[in-house]
């Protein structure tokens, strides 16, 4: 913005400060759920053994190196034997085995933690050495082992794990206003392969976009980690002073459709919906045209990505025929829609769409994550919704058993299991399947992926492009030289 | 003296009844505190052993018996969202929301003595009209609105104010200042222009009264009469005014509070709502409840300060 | 008296808004050491005057001719706001009507006398205040030092009226204005604040202006008199020949109806209708009743209508010469039946005919009572009981107030200490008594409308007792109460209809029946039916207070209990309204209870008297053993402070 | 004349007052017969087009009108007013008219002390806890506005029912026979109904702000029915590029606050003569 600091004022700064929509409520993401608080913290005070690069691609961290045995059931890692805590214990076998045997525990209420249920055993057979055997083989637990459950804790670091974080990561938290900022410090001993380059790093909290914006364009903060208000990205980039990157997420913003009960347990239903859905004006009018239609389950940089865009082609006509056939014409349903920004305004535009076609979307807002967790997900008593499933790899959760989507996970389950144990080949294939096989089923909708808008002052570097992880890491970043 | 006690006896009793309204108001709050903080994928096993760890399975007698107890400890416990203590958030929260308040009044009524008074002198003229015009359109605009423009102007265009945030005086002064004007700016214009009309009107009362033209057949000429008799006794209802205004403020400030980012009381009572940290939230509304109810008992007292009738208790 | 060089000397004050003239050219003067009244009624201009000598005028209005002071250069009407206020409080000292709100209630007194010393500079800091509580202690304020450090609200009003005074005299000025000083005042207070003013003024040699609408205390205090009419000065002279030999119609028409113990050949009051009857307060005694030419005109009446049609009211107001036949023709009965608002005339046609013969009787029954039950009973037989039982017996009653300033505080005000009051059927009680000696109590608890805390209180056979609301109904049929207030005491949002009904409506009566009855006692109170429709404000404070007498009659009550009815009245209106009630006592055989604190209106109209103090019967009696011969020094006191023209003028 | 000169600007005022609410009720109520386009139909060919012939307001990044929408809106507003209102109304008023004649001690402070101690929840606090309670919506954000509102009702009626409770024409009633009932009805409510008009008048202005401060905060009406507070919240983003999108539902919450207050203070003027000159 014209009220800009410029790039001038990067030269030989250490510090950056970031702004952030959603905020961590605690540091503890083993008992509380939400996006916000891996996001500040892994990868930068917390880490896996390891993690997922740009490429979607399985990196070292905590671990050097690690091998997989023939039955493919036994990881063995390698530590990093100069890796510390940020308290000054160094990272130990026995650590990493005590962390990841308290993710199934009691200790652990963040129900994210069942990924971990695979693990058979834990061996610790020396410091360094740790190696995890799985009950089957899996081609996800590695990827999955990137995220929060792989973080690995000090034993003496977990009494007061909501306030104070202790890590192995390139920064420790230096202080936690809560609603306010995250504080990060570089860790002077810190001696893995990713160390930080900036003394500073501040996430500050802006539950409102445009307030965040502002900070901005007034020079108060110098990158706004995705930004939810797309419709100033054209400001932005006219404005030499600010860089704007727009790639993906992990974030589908699904259409979901309660496929277990009511008006839309009736798969024509669905499929009329999907039919008479314009993902293309919906995206628009909702997010600025900001996103990508992907159609499915999957975002482009998975492995087993494939555009499903063309499963359900718009086609009015043929929507009206289905809710004809399904003798569904006029039918009114409730539309829970979540208070955040992208889903109310992509409800409005999908009730107006829904309405082409006969259906009655009554849109009803509950508070998220409050009340729409409990009443839509946990209750699940709605009839369609909206949210951004922003987990990586989610598919199999979303579709999964007892999920609020309903859907019949029977159709997918041995599809699933058996790619996720077969061959990297077999996973990807297996997996296409499944979510072609969950598209087609007309499960949900998919209207968009959410895109990874980040807007900063032109001097920072190293801002990831994609979101790929569920870390916004902040190692990478920097300013560029003059 | 009898009059100080009864007025703080009553005070006590009012601050009871209100701990048990606040309570009985968060019983009805939907949203299991402890579904909320077991998370998405908790089972009911979950949600027991936190019900159990918060101490919510315990009979609702004792539940507020501890509350007040713990209040009148001055602790409010741990949140069962953030897992902190509620006090010090409650104690940073309230000092951001008082400095900007209290500023904001001061700020208001600054404007709001002079050009009031100009208006009710000036009634008829010109000058006065359009004050009083100004004023009313000024109530009518909502503090938000003025939030928005100010940030617009003066942070966006002219780039003299940060746009948000808060920075403690402690952390240096420069940039605690010029991180409360607009905030402060935003809620004293409309305050100023609320408080105006007050001042017309208990101005133009005043200078009806018997008194001021006695004043003057002592020999004061009509505006020293005003400002050595007729100002002291406006400012009893513009005190009353600036009172019940201030006390809306406390919360009423959390509209701008949001627009600029300051961490309020206001903006924790919404965030707390919003995480359904019944603890936190409880908390809030009491500490709220009994700043309004203290704010009444000052205004109370000030007006015996300020008038001998109600002092005597005549 | 008037020594050489006027002191104040003003020519052709006029006083206006841009649209309208209030006071038309008016000059006076006043010598120094002269005591001039202003007297007139309510809105003709008085304090207007006074305000413009002072230059105090509200600022939408203005004044042309001339104001000079002895000793000031040119027209004080000239100078600016700093000029006047060098002025005012050193050589110009006022004191305002209203004790209370004359006063910053939030500044202590003696600051406020000391302020206008230390404006003026004649006195600084410390020998300022000392010189204040000098002056209280001047004016007679009891303890002047701790006086000094009361506030406004601590000091009674007669007392606060005081510090005014010695605030107006602090700078020995050389003229003092009074704007009806001590019309808020009780009459004992009244009269020490007179004497007071007198002593004080007499000892500094100041130029006195005095103005009240009470003739009585102009006599008193002043040495020549101003009667403003309208806007106008009337007539002016020296007391004596004002008021012995008054002029002008109007001035003749206010001495006539404030003086109480003069009446016409009827026995009735006079009103400025029928002033011309009346001789004045000295030359009464001698003159027959009713022997004066009859049919003047009422020129408050007069003035009321042509300024409501923009005429110039000037017209109606010059005194014709001897009563000309042209005016005799404008008293002509069926002329007058359609003055200011076509409302019958307020009072009968004063000249001959039995007492009651034209009041409209209509068909209005006395009920089942007993002639024996009506018949008046002489005075002296009620007085050593052995008369008929009393209609109203009230014994040993006592009544405490408690005031709850909050939770822990009570307050207890004895209004009532245990009395004893008796009326014998027909008989004409006046209840008497300084501000707060519990007259309204007792009015009150008479009526049912507040419980008593001891005593008993019977009204024919009925024991009042608020919570017994079938005793209390069946008392009401017999009782009822006219209230003091003639603006208060209807509901601004009733007809006349509705509210003279009001009483019949609980008492289930039928429509019509209603109708008929309303029709029936408006006419016996003197309005037309036409009355009916309209609301409260639509009439003046006379025929409000008519309206209210005729809804206390619609249910033909025995006993017509009257707190203070006319005190808020002017008085010509409350000759009227007095007259009206004795013809209807008369003609309803209604026995009446009285209240009054002016000892005039109460001998005027009543046999009996009790007086009252703090909430015990000072004494009891009839009206004129009392009066005459007062056996209580309350009483003494009560009766010489209440002043009288006759009085006034006998002593100057 | 000063006297005739007040009239006629307390006429003025009131005036002014009636037509700024009387544009607002209009807009209203011809939404119920008709308005420019369908507001819940988005038409994103049309998003963000300004001002123009077609679109005398413009339209929002829906493409829906925004004419269209502040016609709508308008409702809202006034409903949260009317409902805000009535709940003060009725149950503030006979509370504060009962407080005002009982003779029971304690019913009267029992009922004070507790509209006291509703003073103490200030009227946003209320509706972000009801908010909570039962879900944010224009239904809890009325319901705890007008909640709110009851003391100042309860205050007003008590004082105004002392008051005319001490004028002589209800002893006079009383003298009467007339029961408590017929008083409370024929004397007590008609004399106090200017009162409770001004005041009524006052509490819309203040309720038609605070919805709109709640609906910003996203407390109040919610998505898809059409608040202006929300207009106006959902704008923000559009400053730079289409502030007609703001411009509009701003001008409007300001003229139903300015034509409330207006009203308020011309009625106040006309119906009680004592207080002209105040505001
Ligand atoms: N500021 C004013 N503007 C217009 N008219 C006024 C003003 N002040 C007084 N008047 C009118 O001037 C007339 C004379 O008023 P003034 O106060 O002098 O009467 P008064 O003789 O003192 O009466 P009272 O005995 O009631 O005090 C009245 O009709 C009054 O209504
Ligand atoms: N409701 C009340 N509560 C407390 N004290 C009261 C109340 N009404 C009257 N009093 C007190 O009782 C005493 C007698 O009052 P009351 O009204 O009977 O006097 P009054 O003789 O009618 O006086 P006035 O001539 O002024 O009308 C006074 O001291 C008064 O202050
Ligand atoms: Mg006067
Ligand atoms: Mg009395």
């Amino acid at each position: 913005g014209s009220g800009s600091t410029g790039t001038a004022a990067g030269e030989g700064r250490t510090d950056i400060v970031v702004a952030h929509t959603a905020e961590p409520t605690n540091l503890d993401f083993t008992t509380t759920s939400g996006a916000a608080i891996p996001q500040a913290l892994m990868e930068n005070v917390y880490e896996s053994l390891v993690r997922i690069d740009q490429n979607g691609e399985v990196q070292p961290a905590l671990a050097d190196s690690w091998e997989l045995s023939d039955d493919r059931l036994t990881y063995t890692f390698a530590l990093d034997p100069d890796a510390t805590f940020s308290n000054g214990d160094p990272v130990t076998a026995e650590d990493v085995k005590f962390s990841y045997e308290r993710v199934v525990s009691d200790e652990w209420t963040n129900a994210l933690g069942a990924k971990m249920d695979i693990i058979d055993s834990i061996e610790t057979p020396d410091e360094h050495t740790v190696a995890i055997t799985l009950e089957r083989p899996s081609n996800s637990w590695l990827f999955e082992l990137a995220s929060l459950v792989g973080a690995v804790f000090s034993p003496d670091g977990v009494d007061d794990l909501a306030n104070t974080a202790v890590g192995s990561g390139p920064y420790e938290v230096e202080s936690f206003t809560r609603g306010q900022e995250l504080v990060f410090a570089k860790r002077d001993d810190y001696a893995g392969s990713n160390p930080g380059d900036l003394e500073t790093v501040t996430f500050r909290y802006f539950a409102d976009a445009v307030a965040a914006a502002n900070a901005l364009k007034s020079g108060q903060v110098d990158v706004i980690g995705n930004l939810q208000a797309p419709e100033l990205t054209e400001e932005f980039e006219a404005d030499d002073a600010t860089q704007v990157i727009e790639g993906t997420t992990n974030g589908e913003v699904v259409l979901s459709m309660n496929n277990a009960e009511g008006l839309f347990s009736d798969q024509r239903v669905r499929e009329a919906v999907l039919h008479g859905i314009d993902e293309q004006a919906v995206l628009d009018t909702a997010w600025g045209g900001k996103g990508t239609l992907i159609g499915g389950m999957v975002p482009p940089t998975d492995p087993y990505y494939e555009d499903l865009t063309d499963v359900w082609p718009t086609d009015v006509e043929k929507a009206r025929e289905l809710i004809d056939e399904a003798g569904a014409e006029g039918e009114s349903f409730t539309f829970t829609v979540p208070s955040l920004p992208y889903a109310q305004a992509s409800a409005e535009i999908v009730a107006a769409q829904l309405k082409e076609i006969g259906l009655n979307a009554q849109i009803e807002t509950q508070e998220f994550p409050a009340v729409w967790i409990e009443q839509t997900m946990t209750e699940k008593s709605y009839d369609m919704s909206v949210v951004n499933h922003a987990e990586a790899r989610d598919i199999l959760t979303v579709f999964g058993e007892g999920y609020y989507t309903g859907y019949d996970s029977s159709r997918i389950e041995d599809t699933a299991l058996a790619a996720d144990e077969g061959t990297e080949e077999e996973y990807t294939e297996g997996m296409k399947d499944v979510a072609r096989t969950i598209t087609e089923d007309a499960a949900a909708g998919f209207l968009f992926l959410f895109p990874n808008l980040i807007v900063a002052d032109a001097g920072v570097t190293g801002l990831p492009e994609n979101m790929v992880s569920d870390a916004f890491a902040i190692a990478q970043l920097g300013w560029s030289e003059g | 003296m009898a009059a100080l006690l009864n007025r703080l006896l009553q005070f006590l009793l009012t601050v009871w009844a209100a701990t048990v309204v606040v309570f009985a108001l968060m019983q009805v709050l939907p949203g299991n505190a402890a579904q909320v903080a077991a998370g998405l994928h908790a089972t009911p096993e979950d949600v027991a052993r936190i019900e159990a760890e918060f101490g919510l399975d315990r009979p609702l007698p004792v539940q507020y018996l501890d509350w007040v107890a713990g209040m009148l400890r001055g602790d409010f416990g741990v949140s069962y969202v953030t897992h902190a203590p509620i006090t010090p958030l409650i104690a940073d929260s309230i000092q951001v929301t008082l400095i900007l308040v209290v500023t904001s009044m001061a700020v208001a009524l600054l404007l709001a003595v002079p050009l009031g008074s100009i208006a009710a002198l000036l009634r008829g003229k010109p000058l006065g009209a359009l004050l009083s015009g100004l004023s009313q359109v000024g109530v009518a605009v909502p503090n938000f609105l003025a939030a928005i423009l100010l940030v617009m102007l003066f942070s966006l265009g002219l780039g003299w104010f940060p746009s948000s945030g808060w920075q403690a005086p402690i952390e240096g002064m420069g940039g605690f200042l010029s991180h409360l004007v607009l905030p402060v700016f935003a809620l004293a214009l409309v305050q100023a222009a609320i408080l105006t009309r007050y001042v017309r009107s208990a101005v133009l009362e005043v200078l009806r009264e018997d008194f001021l033209r006695t004043a003057r057949a002592k020999g004061r000429t009509a505006w020293s009469a005003l400002l050595t008799h007729g100002l002291r006794n406006a400012a009893i209802p513009v005190v009353t005014v600036a009172g019940v205004q201030l006390a809306t403020l406390l919360v009423g400030a959390v509209v701008v509070e949001q627009v600029f980012v300051l961490p309020g009381i206001g903006s924790e009572l919404i965030r707390a709502v919003q995480n359904r940290d019944l603890l936190t939230v409880q908390a809030i509304v009491m500490v709220l409840v009994v700043m309004v109810l203290v704010l009444n008992l000052l205004i109370d007292l000030l007006y015996s300060v300020l008038d001998p009738r109600v002092r005597s208790g005549a | 008296m008037q020594t050489s060089a006027p002191l104040l000397t003003v020519s052709d004050l006029t006083i206006g808004t841009r649209a309208r003239t209030l006071v038309e050219p008016l000059s006076f003067s006043i010598g120094a050491g002269e005591r001039v009244g202003l007297i007139g009624e309510s809105g003709s201009g008085k304090s207007l005057t006074s305000s413009a000598v002072m230059g105090l005028l509200a600022p939408e209005l203005s004044a042309a001719g001339s104001v000079e002071l002895a000793g000031e250069d040119g027209n004080l009407l000239d100078l600016d706001e700093r000029a006047l206020a060098r002025l005012r409080g050193r050589r110009m000292g006022m004191v305002f009507q209203e004790p209370m709100s004359a006063l910053n209630p939030l500044m202590r007194v003696g600051a406020q006398v000391a302020e206008v010393m230390t404006l003026h500079g004649t006195a600084r800091g410390a020998a300022a205040m000392s010189r204040a509580v000098d002056l209280l202690d001047q004016v007679r304020l009891p303890d002047p030092a701790q006086a000094a450090r009361a506030y406004p609200h601590q000091l009674s009003g007669g007392q606060r009226q005081r510090v005014m005074l010695a605030m107006a005299l602090a700078n020995s000025p050389d003229l003092l204005v009074a704007d009806e000083p001590t019309t808020a005042l009780d009459v004992t207070v009244q009269a020490a604040v007179l004497d007071l003013i007198d002593e004080q003024i007499a000892a500094r040699g100041t130029g006195l202006l005095f103005i009240t609408h009470d003739l009585a205390v102009v006599a008193r205090v002043c040495e020549r008199v101003l009667v403003m009419h309208s806007g106008r000065v009337v007539e002016q002279g020296t007391v004596e020949q004002i008021f012995t030999d008054p002029q002008h119609a109007y001035t003749r028409g206010l001495l006539a109806a404030s003086d109480l113990s003069a009446t016409d050949a009827r026995g009735r009051l006079f009103t400025i209708r029928t002033a011309s009857e009346y001789g004045g307060p000295l030359a009464q005694q001698e003159r027959p009743t009713g022997q004066a030419a009859p049919g003047s005109q009422d020129p408050g009446e007069d003035r009321d209508r042509l300024a409501r049609h923009g005429e110039d009211p000037a017209a109606a107001d010059e005194p014709a010469p001897g009563d000309g036949s042209a005016m005799r023709d404008r008293s002509v009965p069926g002329d007058e039946s359609v003055p200011e608002d076509g409302l019958a005339p307020e009072d009968g046609p004063p000249t001959g005919g039995p007492p009651t013969g034209d009041l409209p009787t209509g068909d209005l029954p006395t009920g089942d009572r007993s002639a024996e039950e009506e018949a008046p009973v002489p005075a002296d037989e009620a007085a050593s009981g052995t008369g008929p039982r009393p209609l109203i017996e009230v014994r040993g009653l006592t009544k405490t107030y408690v005031r709850r300033a909050g939770l822990l505080r009570r307050q207890e005000v004895l209004a009532l200490r245990g009395i004893d009051v008796s009326v014998r059927p027909g008989g004409r009680l006046g209840v008497v008594g300084e501000s707060g000696s519990g007259k309204t109590t007792l009015l009150s608890i008479l009526a049912g409308l507040l419980p008593a805390t001891a005593g008993t209180v019977r009204v024919g056979d009925v024991e009042v007792d608020p919570r017994d609301t079938a005793g209390l109904s069946a008392m009401r049929r017999d009782l009822q109460v006219v209230f003091q207030d003639p603006f208060a005491s209807l509901d601004p949002r009733m007809t006349t209809r509705e509210i003279v009904t009001e009483p019949l409506r609980s008492q289930g009566v039928g429509h019509a029946e209603r109708a008929a009855r309303a029709a029936e006692v408006i006419e016996a109170v003197g309005l037309d039916a036409e009355a009916l429709g309209r609301y409260p404000h639509q009439f003046s404070g006379g025929q409000r207070q008519r309206i209210s007498i005729a809804r206390a009659l619609v249910c033909r009550p025995r006993i017509l209990v009257a707190d203070e009815p006319v005190s808020a009245l002017d008085v010509s209106v409350r000759a009227q309204v007095l007259n009206l009630l004795s013809d209807l006592v008369d003609e309803y055989g209604l026995t009446l209870v009285f209240v009054s604190h002016d000892l005039g209106v109460v001998r005027h109209l009543c046999d009996e008297v009790v007086v009252m103090r703090a909430g015990e019967v000072v004494e009891a009696g009839p009206v004129d053993a009392v009066y005459d011969r007062p056996q209580e020094e309350y009483t003494r006191a009560l009766v010489a402070a209440t002043p009288t023209l006759a009085g006034a003028l006998a002593r100057s | 004349m000063s006297g005739g000169r007040t009239v006629r600007k307390a006429d003025l005022t009131l005036v002014t007052g009636g037509v700024l609410v009387g544009i607002v009720v209009l807009l209203a109520l011809v939404s119920f017969v008709w308005t420019p386009y369908d507001y819940a139909a988005p038409q994103p060919q049309d998003r963000l087009e300004g001002m123009s012939a077609a679109h005398l307001f413009g339209t929002d990044r829906y493409g829906r009108d925004t004419l269209t929408w502040i016609m709508m809106g308008a409702r809202i507003t006034l409903l949260v007013g009317l409902v805000a209102v009535a709940i003060a109304l009725v149950v503030g008023v006979p509370l504060g008219v009962l407080a005002g004649m009982t003779r029971v001690r304690w019913l009267s402070g029992f009922i004070m002390r507790g509209s006291d101690l509703l003073l103490a929840f200030p009227a946003l606090l209320l509706a972000i806890v009801f908010s909570a309670v039962f879900g944010p919506g224009t239904g809890p954000a009325m319901c705890a506005l007008g909640i709110a509102a009851i003391p100042a009702f309860a205050r007003v009626a008590r004082s105004g029912t002392m008051q005319i409770m001490s004028r002589e024409f209800v002893a006079a009633a009383r003298t009467a026979n007339r029961s408590t009932w017929a008083i409370a009805l024929t004397h007590v409510l008609p004399n106090i109904g200017g009162l409770v008009v001004v005041q009524a008048s006052v509490a819309f202005a203040l309720s038609v702000l605070a919805e709109a401060g709640l609906s910003f905060l996203g407390l109040g009406t919610q998505p898809p029915t059409p608040s202006w507070g929300r207009m106006l919240q959902e704008s923000q983003q559009f400053l730079g590029t289409a502030p007609e999108l703001a411009i509009f539902p701003g001008v409007f919450i300001a003229v139903a606050v300015l034509g409330f207050n207006l009203l308020g203070d011309g009625l106040r003027d006309r119906l009680d003569p004592t207080l002209r000159g105040r505001e």
